[in-house]
Formats: structure tokens, C-alpha cells, sequence
């Protein structure tokens, strides 16, 4: 599909997640092309947004894409480095706390956006053992915004995830709340085919599709329907921003393939 | 030991002394930056089993330790070296063939179990995880929980806060502090009697270390402790916390250790090409753990050039530019 | 105000901005060690009032404070000056003359009260004070406390060890989180957007930081972000904590500031000697605060002999052989 | 009294105090007098005794004596500098914890051991305000062991404390572990006139009196009563304890009179 245009999935899903990114924001970022995205944001539409990681560097520049979240990488010209008592109170403390934005990647995904990156089949003696929920499950508790990568089929959308691992709306209205956290937690998914969002009611509806892309399409990739109704098709790559994307953020094409 | 006795001693030495059969283990480093490397090949060349291991998110140390069937029991948030590794493969394979115990937490519930344990409390609150399944499944039932007094009775409690919605908080998580018997870092620098200097970040090592009863530190750089004086706020870990200190060059790698040098991906991609397949993974423990006497002997087997590509350039701290696809 | 935003103000612009009549505000340093002493002239010079202040343990400035009468509530754990002044004097005439509401805890008790609202929990776990009047007597009454929604409904809370004798705990003292309108804290180092460095002891200057809503950073020199950027590990405080940024040297005098100059044994004997009469207090703070437009003018005031003795040895970080009794 | 001698009341209580003070001690240190004895410890009898403050400074050399324990003196050639948070995790972690003794003073200590810092008559509106627990009640809670420094007299040794700021042994038998506090807590009072101990059963009793003082002189310095039967006298401080006390530890007599 994608060698149809001039950008390819991977470019149009970093993109897509980059302008979710605002000025000011303050970008918790986990691995691969949520750095990726997290990069481009920073060079492209939100210069004033700083990235961390729960390892403890904030602000870090990247000036060469890292492979995980303590590569050395991060700690160039970072503006602090500590560990992850400090890195996780940057979540949560009442100055920053409200400006955090969170990227994360997932193995199953449901339809209130609760995720889970533990393993497949049951718990004790899984089919598929993922890492585990890392920092993931801390600050899909914690934030109040947050960007969901996903591949878009029907193992990965599904009824129901075989671990919850990181909270979305978890039973959806008033779930959270009623859990104990407090209210927000990711908030859109950027899949290899468009865009998902949360209703008031906790439930995910599209709201976007790529060009090329159909929302009937999209609903043949997922095991729970969702509304298609508000759905739109996304303003594809500038030539611009594909620029800044391939020779500012990931030039050794670490990332991008 | 007195708190400014000599705590120098060989790797071997310190790891046959302080690391016993059935030893609650923690292991400092984050995924693939300044694992305890060297000591734990040493760990596995002394074949000591039957461990019970808490990390928070380990790479190829963790990974190792399993491949070698020495840990029974295993308490983690996460085990996979990033990009380049999304799941250990040893890890992996254990859990999936049943070949051990494990119970998953995130790294934030991780790290506050090591402060409880640092500021000798029973447990630290937290709002994460409340909802998850992280609270609801436990790995070790309540049965085995009560018969084994190194671990708490319940693994996670729930409970409202009692001081009614303060801090927006209806409801509380309460981690249980963690005190290993024995805890492996490496740092930058350390002196004799074991004050540490982490450079860049410490993830969680610090709390790691002050959480334990034994602390084996590797060193970069043994160096006087008259030079660590200079700047004491730079010293993280003071000497009282430590029970041996092993200078051990390199004592990170294959994974990296900022301002001295960078992980290889070369040696990650080979491990992890040999640990897909069992047979050629007990070839690899054997040549590079079982059939070399110490981390130097390794590092010459591995071949000096490797340690020049990941050397660390002295304004990145990282190798610039190194490959790593 | 963006993270990366320029945060330098004058400091009368930063407080006027910041502190607003019935604040909760907290001070960092320590007794006579970096203590924010020209932020809380400034706030003095400008009269604010009805503060509610949150301390640990705190010496002349909290003094100047209580002794201007702009303190109406105060939770601290010691107001001193160590052995030249073991109670500050202001402080005991006012709680003497019932001229403020005041609450005891222990200086942990209200560490981790600070590192509790950085963390965004509302509570912290201790067995300190157990079965201590800290526990027994509330400065604030049931009914203040639920009548003002900035403080708990409960000073302290006494519960079981939910995880049975865990830690060898059968039971612990919770602290609630504070989490202050706005805190002062003096660094040695901070770049325009509000990235610090502090050397030597912090103190819990980080916590109540990042704590606290608004944060005004007094520095004794604003460097290029670039400088502080080469070893970020050294840089505790990030930018997006701090509210102000003001260039004020000497910004802690008379109180200590390591590597930069000592605390000053005349000024503090001189200080208690004006504290212990109110006219003569009253005069002192019409000199040495109202009658200076600013903390460059009051050092002109005080003498810049006073400032050379005071001044650091490059050595020791204090002033060697200074006159102390 | 200590006039005919050839020491002061000072020294004497300096020196038994260090004398309580062992190799591989952990020294938590208060102001004033407590500094002088650490101080006078690790130059005499106890070389390899590690002194600390509740500030962050660890094994602090203390080339000049500090009047405070956030006096700078204390950073110089520390092993390590800190915060609070460290400093009162290195009283309670597995390893340090139970290595740890305090040196305090106090206004008013009862048969039991607890202290009163905070105030004398109503805690709302008293005689007299003193500053306050500090780290006092924490060290307290926290040490396995501790040295109190009191000035014998019937105000300051009283039947009940006006406010109960430090625990002792509380109740007495049992007060601790029913309280919730570990065993253990401050051990030995150091006074102008002698020395005072704790039995199992947490009651005071006098253990030394210094030369020239007899038990007799020192009840009727108490408001209430201890067991003397126990008491022996006090070895004064030796020629070259007194000499490296005034020489180097407080040769500028900031502390010695």
C-alpha cells in the first residue's frame, strides 16, 4: 500500500503521532518510533516541548537516536540526569505532572485503550512472553494525555487483552476514577492505517483514516467495531516535514526502513 | 568490616563469599547500560543456583543468569534490551516452557520497593498499576508466600487513603520494600573502603544498594579516596553501604558505561542469534563464560578491537557514529 | 510559561508576581546554610502577609519572618541556629505570646511530608514519632483543618503494617503531602530557564521544589545553560520546576553558601541581640530591610569588609579561621 | 566543683561520652557538646567510628569544629554529601541501621529515657518554646543505641515531661514494640555528675558518678528516684584525653569554656 506514495507507514504514523505533540509539553517517551516521533516533533512543530525518560535524562537533545531508554544516547547535553525515583516524580508532582504526554507501543490493545505488553495466552504458562509492562503501566496511570502506537489487526485490537497491564479508561465511564486514578491516561492511537480517539464515555471511535485507507477497511482490522461516523482522512506528510524526518531525526535509518 | 576497612578484593573472591545457593539477588544497570557484566558471568562460572532475582529492567545480565538455569524465582517489570532486543530471549523461553517462578511488577512499583527498602519501611504508596492486572495475578500463591520468610505475605494491597481525598487520591497502592541479601552494581569510580561515584544516570542503584545487606560494587576506576573527597556531593553511595569492592575494567560490557565506552551491538546480536537455539547458546555460555578464568580473559576472547569501536568519545560520552543496525 | 522558557525576573518582580497575601510557602535550606535570605527580605520589604509556612528546620530566616508578623500559620520541626542560637528568638516570643498558630513534626516527618507532594502521593510511611506527642498534639484543631481546604483533615495517622510484621513494622505513622503554594530556595548555579545546580548539601531543598506550585530560584551566578548542560547529573533541579530565576550574589547571607562564603557569626550576634527587644527590632528591620531598595543595598549596608571575611577558601569550602565565638 | 580539679565538668562529660563511642561505630551527631564528643571519639578511642548528620555529610573530618549540623565545616572531605532524605535512610536501612548511635541533648528527660525539646508548661501557649524536635524524635525512634547529654537538675530530670518529643523507652517494659518502635533507643545519659543507664525493664538507674560526686548528690538533683546500687566512679578523663580534647578538637574553646 504504502510504496504507492512518497512516504511509507512507518513516515505517516510518526508524523501523524509528532503533531499530537504541542509547545510546552513535556514528552515521556518509550522505544523505537515513539523516540522517533518524539524527535520529530521537537525538530518540526513543538521546538518548546521537552522529552525524558523514565530512566531520568530530561531534555535530552538526541543528537543520535537511541536504541532504548538508558542508552547513553539520552544523557548528551541533557539538561538533568538523575534515576527513576526522580524521572517518575516529574509525572506526577503538581507543576509538571499536568504537562506530561506519554508514547507508548503495545501488544493488545481494547476498546477503552487498556494495553497490555505481558504475554499472550494464559499468565503462568503464556503462549507469548512480551517484556512486561516496564514503565508503561506507571505512566498510563499517571498521565493526563497520552499517544498509543498499535499495528492495526485483529490479534492486536481485541474484546479482550489476556493481561491488563497499563490502564486506559479500563471499564470505560468513570472507570478510572473508580479505580482510584485519576482521570485522562492515553488518549489517542496512531495505527499503520489511521487514528483512533476516546468518547466521554471511555470507548474508542475513529477519527481518522490515512489517505488510501477506508474506514471499512480499517473496522476489518479490529475484533470490536467502533464509530466511524466522526472519521476524516488525515492531511498525509508535508514534503517538509518528511525532510526533517529522514535526515535530521533518524539519518542511520535506525528506525525508518 | 569496619565502614573504612580495605574492601578490595578479587571479583571471584567477592562473588564466593557474598552470593550464596538461594540468595535473594538484585541486579543494578537499566537494560543495556552498566549491567553488572562481570559479575555476573562470575556468578554463573561459579554455577551458584537456585537464586531468587529482583530487577526492575534488565537486558542481557538478567537474560544470561536465566539461560544459565540459575534463577528459581523472579521478580521483574521488564526483560528485553529495547529496540534491538523487545523481549529477552532466555526470558522468554524460561516463562514460556514454565522453567521458573515469576512475578511482574512496572518499574516505578520496582523502584519504590527498593526505597522501602533503603528507608527501612514496610511498604511506599503509589497510585500506578491500581485497575491493572498487575495487582489482580500473582506469581507466587499466598501459600508459598507464607512459607517463605523472605518474601511478603501479599504481594500488592489496596486501600483507601485515610486522609479522605487528599492529593486527588481516593485509593492507594502499597508496594512492599525489598531487601536483597545481595545486590551486584557497577560504577565509574569507587575508592577502597567503597565510596561510589555514579556518573550520568543511576537508575535505580542507589536505592538498590542501600536496600541490601551485601553490596558488591565493580569499579571502572579504583582511585583514592582523598580524590573522591574533593567533591563529596559527586560520591552517591558512601563506603558503609558496600561489602566489596572489585576493580574491574570494562566490567559493563557488552553493555554501556557512559563516559567510558558504549554497548555492542555486534556482541548483542550475536548473543541473541545464539540464544534463539539451545545447543549453540550452552556453546556460547561455555567459551565465554565457563572456559575463561575472569572479565579480562573474556574481554580477550571477545578481542580488543570490539572495546575500540565502543569506546566512548569524550564529548558525547557514547561512541558517535558507531553502527549499530 | 514554556519549559524552555527565559525565567530570569528581578527579584521584586518575581515576588510580587509569586507570593500572594495567605500563601503556603516553604524555605529551603537549613539553619544557618542557604537559607533564601534576599527572597525573604524581598517578601518582608513587600509586606506580604498571612502566610502559612511550611519548614523544616530553619533559623534566621524563618526569624525575620515571624518577627515582621507576616506568619499566621507554621508547621516546622526546629527553629534554631544551632549552638549560637538555640532557639531563634522572634520565633519563641511569638509562640510564647500565642501570636501564631503552630504544629510540631520531626525534620524526617516533614521530608518526607515534601518528598511526598513531589511524588504526588498523598501520604508517606514512617516509625518515627511513634507513641510521641508529635502524634498526641494537633497545632491546628479538627475543625480548622476541615474548614481549610489547603491542609489535611488529619495532622498524622497511626495504622497497623497492612503487610503483617513486614520490615520488622507492626505498625507506622503516615505523614500527609504537602505541597506549598510557592518555595524559595537559593542554588549556587542556574541558567536562564531555571535549570540548578546546587553543590555540596541539598538539604531538602529538591523536594520541596518540586513539591511546590511555584518555585522562585535565587542563584549566586546565572551561567549558559550550555556550561550546566556538559554534566547534566550535576544539575538537580530541571527547568520545568522553577517559576523565577533572580541573579542575586550573596542571596543567602548572613547564612552560609558552600564554596561561595560562610555564614557571618557578627551579623547573627548582632541579629539576636536586636531580637530580643522589640524596639530595637523594630529598628533593626526598618534598617536593614525597609530602608534598602534591594539585597545589593543591604550588603552595601552591612559592609563589604563583612563579606571578604565571610568569604570561602577555595580549599575548604568555608572561611578558615573565621572569628566564631 | 570542677574547679579543684584538673578538668572541667565539660571535659568530663566530653570524654564519657566518647569513651561510649566504638571502631566501627556510626555516629549520629547533634550540635554543640554531642559534636565535641564524636569529635573527640574518632581522634581518641575510636579511630575507625564513622560520624554523620542528619543534613547528608558522611565521615565528615571536622578540621574545624561546626556550630551547626548544616555548618559547611562538615562538608569538608566528607565521604559523601546529600540531602535529609539519604541521611535518615543510612538509620534505617538493613546494613547501616543497626550500626548507628546518636548523641543528643535534651531539656527534660523522664525515668524513662523520653525526651522533651519543644516546650515547658502548655504546649499552646508555654512557659518557655525550645526548638523542636529537629532530627531528634527520628534518631530516637530510629537508633539501637544513643547517648543523651542532660544538666543534673530537678527541672530538667522530672517525674513527667511537659510534651514527649523524643521517644525513650516510653511506658517502660515493652513501651517500644507496643508503641510500634524497634527495640533499642537511646542507652546511656551523660550528665555533669555522672552516668545513667537504662535496666530491662526501661527504668533508669545510676551506673557512675564522677569523682568528688556522690549518688546521694545526685538524687538530689532528680525529681524522681533510680537505683544507685549499681553505681561505681567514673575514671576521669586520663592526661592525654585532655590534652587531645583541647588541643585538637576544639582549640579555638568554641564549645569549651
Amino acid at each position: 500500500m504504502s510504496g504507492r506514495k512518497e512516504y511509507s507507514s512507518q513516515e505517516i504514523m510518526t508524523i501523524t503521532a509528532a503533531r499530537e505533540i504541542k509547545d510546552g509539553d513535556i514528552v515521556f517517551c518509550g522505544t523505537g518510533i515513539s523516540m522517533l516521533a518524539a524527535t520529530a516533533a521537537k525538530r518540526i512543530n513543538a521546538p518548546q516541548s521537552v522529552i525524558f525518560f523514565e530512566t531520568g535524562a530530561i531534555d535530552s537533545w538526541l543528537e543520535e537516536l537511541p536504541l532504548s531508554v538508558s542508552d547513553p544516547r539520552i544523557e548528551y547535553l541533557a539538561a538533568s540526569s538523575s534515576g527513576l525515583v526522580e524521572a517518575f516524580a516529574t509525572m506526577q508532582n503538581p507543576k509538571t505532572g499536568s504537562k506530561v504526554v506519554a508514547i507508548l507501543g503495545a501488544a493488545q490493545i481494547d476498546k477503552y485503550g487498556n494495553l497490555n505488553t505481558t504475554s499472550i495466552g494464559d499468565y503462568f504458562s503464556p503462549r507469548i512472553r512480551f517484556p512486561g509492562s516496564g514503565g508503561g503501566c506507571d505512566v498510563a496511570s499517571f498521565v493526563p494525555r497520552g499517544i498509543v502506537f498499535m499495528q492495526h489487526n485483529k490479534r492486536k485490537f481485541v474484546n479482550k487483552l489476556d493481561y491488563l497491564t497499563s490502564p486506559g479508561q479500563l471499564g470505560g465511564r468513570g472507570g478510572r476514577r473508580a479505580a482510584g486514578l485519576r482521570p485522562g491516561g492515553l488518549s489517542v492511537v496512531v495505527t499503520n492505517l489511521g487514528v483512533l480517539r476516546f468518547d466521554p464515555g471511555g470507548e474508542m471511535f475513529l477519527d481518522g483514516y490515512y489517505p488510501g485507507v477506508t474506514p471499512e477497511m480499517i473496522l476489518g482490522h479490529m475484533e470490536f467495531g467502533v464509530d466511524v461516523s466522526r472519521a476524516v482522512e488525515v492531511d498525509p506528510p508535508t514534503q517538509e516535514e518528511l525532510t526533517i524526518l529522514r535526515d535530521q531525526c533518524d539519518p542511520e535509518r535506525l528506525i525508518l526502513t | 568490616m569496619e565502614p573504612n576497612g580495605n574492601k578490595v578484593l578479587e571479583l571471584s573472591e567477592a562473588v564466593r563469599s557474598l552470593v550464596n545457593p538461594g540468595a535473594h539477588m538484585s541486579l543494578g544497570g537499566f537494560t543495556l547500560n552498566r549491567n553488572p557484566m562481570a559479575a555476573i558471568h562470575e556468578v554463573i562460572r561459579q554455577g551458584i543456583g537456585d537464586l531468587h532475582l529482583y530487577v526492575h529492567s534488565n537486558g542481557v545480565g538478567l537474560d544470561e543468569l536465566i539461560g544459565a538455569g540459575l534463577i528459581s524465582r523472579l521478580e521483574i517489570a521488564y526483560g528485553g534490551v529495547g529496540k534491538a532486543t523487545p523481549t529477552c530471549i532466555r526470558f522468554k523461553k524460561a516463562v514460556q516452557n514454565n522453567e521458573i517462578q515469576f512475578e511482574d511488577y512496572s518499574n516505578f512499583m520496582m523502584t519504590l520497593r527498593f526505597l522501602a527498602g533503603s528507608l527501612g519501611v514496610p511498604f511506599l504508596p503509589t497510585i500506578s498499576g491500581l485497575g491493572t492486572d498487575i495487582v489482580e495475578k500473582w506469581g507466587f500463591s499466598p501459600e508459598f508466600r507464607r512459607s517463605e520468610s523472605k518474601i511478603p505475605d501479599q504481594k500488592l494491597v489496596v486501600m483507601g487513603n485515610p486522609f479522605g481525598d487528599w492529593a486527588g487520591a481516593s485509593k492507594v497502592l502499597l508496594v512492599p520494600a525489598v531487601n536483597p541479601d545481595v545486590t551486584l552494581i557497577h560504577v565509574q569510580q569507587a575508592d577502597s573502603v567503597g565510596n561510589c561515584r555514579i556518573e550520568g544516570l543511576t537508575f535505580v542503584d542507589l536505592e538498590q544498594a542501600k536496600a541490601s545487606r551485601e553490596v558488591i560494587v565493580t569499579c571502572e576506576e579504583l582511585v583514592d579516596t582523598a580524590e573522591l573527597r574533593k567533591t563529596p556531593e559527586r560520591n552517591q553511595l558512601a563506603m558503609f553501604h558496600v561489602s566489596a569492592v572489585c576493580h574491574v575494567p570494562h566490567g559493563a560490557y557488552p553493555t554501556a558505561c557512559y563516559r567510558h565506552y558504549d554497548y555492542d551491538p555486534k556482541y548483542l546480536q550475536d548473543y541473541d542469534r545464539a540464544a534463539k537455539n539451545d545447543n549453540l547458546y550452552r556453546q556460547y555460555q561455555q567459551q565465554y563464560i565457563h572456559s575463561v578464568f575472569s572479565h579480562s580473559e573474556f574481554l580477550d576472547l571477545v578481542g580488543r578491537d570490539r572495546l575500540r569501536v565502543v569506546q566512548a568519545d569524550p564529548r558525547t560520552g557514547y561512541a558517535v557514529n558507531m553502527k549499530r543496525d
